[in-house]
């Protein structure tokens, strides 16, 4: 049963993967790193009961918190052309 | 002050189902020294205040979140039909919904749980409503009708 | 083949794969995206090799900070590859010879897993048998780290002070940042600015 | 009592399973970005959902079930911040949305005004298929 698990979630890595080659914008590309990342958490939670180790669950906690913190520091770059956050002159841009 | 300690006993326990040591005084104590100077941190930071440490949403949760539950499943079964149909019925639409919520807090909580429910995601914040991309017209309808804002203005419980 | 060989065997033609695109992108902001998923890959496979703690490092430093070091590059860079399609001979052959060396090397090592190979019998078996009572928290890792290798650690743990600290620096807003600004660009003159004003104000005025 | 646990855990591990490839699927089929995240939060919701459901089922009332759990709670916590952000900066560096029902007046779908007037974004922030 985890095989087959594992075998979905591979098989949804190569899909993510397609897109992140064929793109066509940043934010494709993005979108599907970050896809790969959820993959990957549940690739080691699930791993860890194929191989009779669920302490791989630990991993997988702290690569989902990776994660998040990975994405957003993309985004709030790509956001504000730079990762010191909004010019304290533009309000607009406060809500990320 | 209520709210510093909810956060603490909040860190401390998931401290000690992450650690798994329920037994040795020195690593509790250890545990506690750590969870008190986060705390401290989190303090300086000025982010325990009610929005930072939200305890009256913490208890409506539990009627909440089986009601999102479910709307995330209902909603996840639409849009898979969706990607399966080999004609792919999609008819993506941007409309402004408006909120109730007064706080900052339950705005955030019904963006999010308009992004959580697939087929609708928040996409920005603007001056009379949430900007939401739809990938059905039928997904903003429902929006529209205003039930999940009900549910979120009731779960923010500010009045 | 057991199902772990597969697991390995999918996992690094997801390597491979990722490594031709990125050779092959022109863009360079894609091929730094797929930097990203390339150090994920990465980090699985010294997961499911029992490496845990070198695939914490990969995923936190190469899927996270370097992405965004490779992004801050891009901005103050070219953001598209010179269109460069010859293929500089004396450096592939250099490549392959250094491959070729490498691999030869391995045929010396013990197998992967092997328990009677030299590494596993330096100072393992005193940490494993006698760390318990020579200094008694219940795991093994947290004594090497904090006893007999405590030097080391206290190394380490400056690197890792550093990085906390460049990660503040880098969430932290525009006056912690305003220092590393290009000059002319709007912040710059924001120093005095506390850090939180620009998160206080009311979102989504903007964008009418 | 232990076979209808496992009936249940299997159960759910196979729907997030099909759910992940469903999104998977989507994320290859759907004409632009905007469409794209839908399928995407497809495999962060359900997908995710369901297998660590599962697993926590097969595990039982241990540590190891609850550190899923907290698994479960950062990415479904964690997912539709990263979502919104991913959608709002792609609006804000002026990626359009394709063959849209705009009912905001057409203020969203215009050029961006803040954009164009401050920095224009770098040609890479919007994509080939853009330019």
């Amino acid at each position: 049963m985890f095989i087959a698990a594992t075998l979905a979630i591979l098989a949804t890595m190569v899909l993510a993967l397609v897109r992140a080659f064929v793109g066509p914008s940043v934010y494709d590309r993005i979108l599907a790193v970050n896809a790969f990342g959820t993959k990957t958490v549940l690739l080691i939670a699930v791993l860890g009961y194929v191989t009779e180790r669920p302490d791989f669950i630990d991993v997988a906690l702290v690569y989902a918190l990776i994660n998040f913190v990975g994405t957003i520091a993309v985004m709030k770059f790509h956001k504000y052309s730079s990762l010191a956050g909004p010019p304290a002159d533009r309000d607009d841009f406060a809500d990320l | 002050m209520i709210h510093a300690v909810a956060l603490g006993g909040m860190l401390y326990v998931l401290w000690l189902l992450l650690s798994g040591y329920w037994t040795d005084g020195l690593l509790l104590s250890l545990g506690a020294v750590s969870t008190v100077l986060c705390v401290l941190t989190a303090r300086r930071m000025g982010i325990v205040d009610r929005e930072g440490v939200p305890i009256r949403q913490a208890i409506r949760a539990v009627t909440y979140w089986p009601w999102l539950a479910w709307q995330v499943i209902l909603s996840n079964i639409t849009v898979a039909k969706i990607i399966l149909n080999p004609k792919l019925p999609i008819s993506p639409t941007l409309a402004i919904v408006p909120y109730t919520q007064k706080t900052d807090l339950g705005q955030v909580i019904f963006a999010n749980s308009i992004t959580l429910t697939p087929g609708t995601i928040s996409v920005d914040m603007a001056l009379d409503g949430i900007l939401v991309h739809a990938l059905e017209g039928s997904g903003i309808d429902d929006l529209m009708e205003g039930e999940m804002d009900r549910r979120v203005t009731a779960f923010e419980g500010e009045r | 083949m057991t199902f772990d060989q597969f697991i390995d065997i999918a996992l690094f033609a997801f390597l491979a794969a990722t490594a031709i695109a990125m050779l092959r992108a022109n863009s360079l902001f894609a091929a730094a995206m797929l930097s990203g998923i390339f150090s994920l890959l990465c980090a699985g496979l010294y997961t499911v090799m029992d490496a845990v703690d070198v695939a914490f490092t990969e995923a936190a430093v190469g899927a996270g900070i370097s992405t965004v070091l490779f992004l801050g590059t891009l901005a103050l860079t070219s953001s598209r590859a010179k269109a460069q399609r010859t293929i500089h001979w004396p450096a592939l052959f250099m490549v392959f010879v250094t491959g070729a060396v490498l691999i030869w090397s391995t045929l010396d090592m013990p197998l992967y897993g092997d328990p009677n190979a030299p590494i596993h019998h330096h100072v393992a078996d005193r940490y494993i048998e006698d760390s318990a009572e020579e200094v008694g928290p219940p795991n093994i890792v947290t004594s090497v780290l904090a006893s007999y290798r405590g030097f080391d650690t206290m190394g380490e743990t400056t690197v890792i002070f550093t990085a906390g600290m460049a990660v503040l620096l880098l969430l932290g807003g525009p006056a912690l940042m305003a220092p590393f600004r290009r000059k002319g660009e709007k912040g710059a003159e924001a120093t005095s600015e506390p850090a939180k004003a620009p998160s206080k104000t009311r979102s989504g005025k903007g964008d009418t | 009592m232990e076979l209808i646990v496992d009936l249940i855990s299997w159960a759910c591990i196979l729907t997030g399973g099909t759910f992940l490839l469903t999104g998977g699927i989507g994320i290859l089929r759907m004409p632009d970005f905007y469409t794209r995240i839908h399928a995407a939060s497809l495999m962060d919701t359900m997908g995710a959902g369901m297998i660590l459901v599962g697993l926590i089922f097969q595990t039982g009332f241990t540590l190891g079930s609850v550190k899923l759990l907290l698994v479960l709670l950062f990415l479904i916590l964690t997912g539709p911040v990263s979502t919104h952000a991913l959608a709002g900066a792609a609006l804000t560096a002026g990626l359009r949305p394709k063959n849209t029902d705009d009912r905001t007046g057409g203020t969203f779908m215009g050029p961006m005004t803040h954009v164009a007037e401050n920095d224009p974004p770098h040609p890479d922030l919007i994509g080939e298929d853009h330019r």
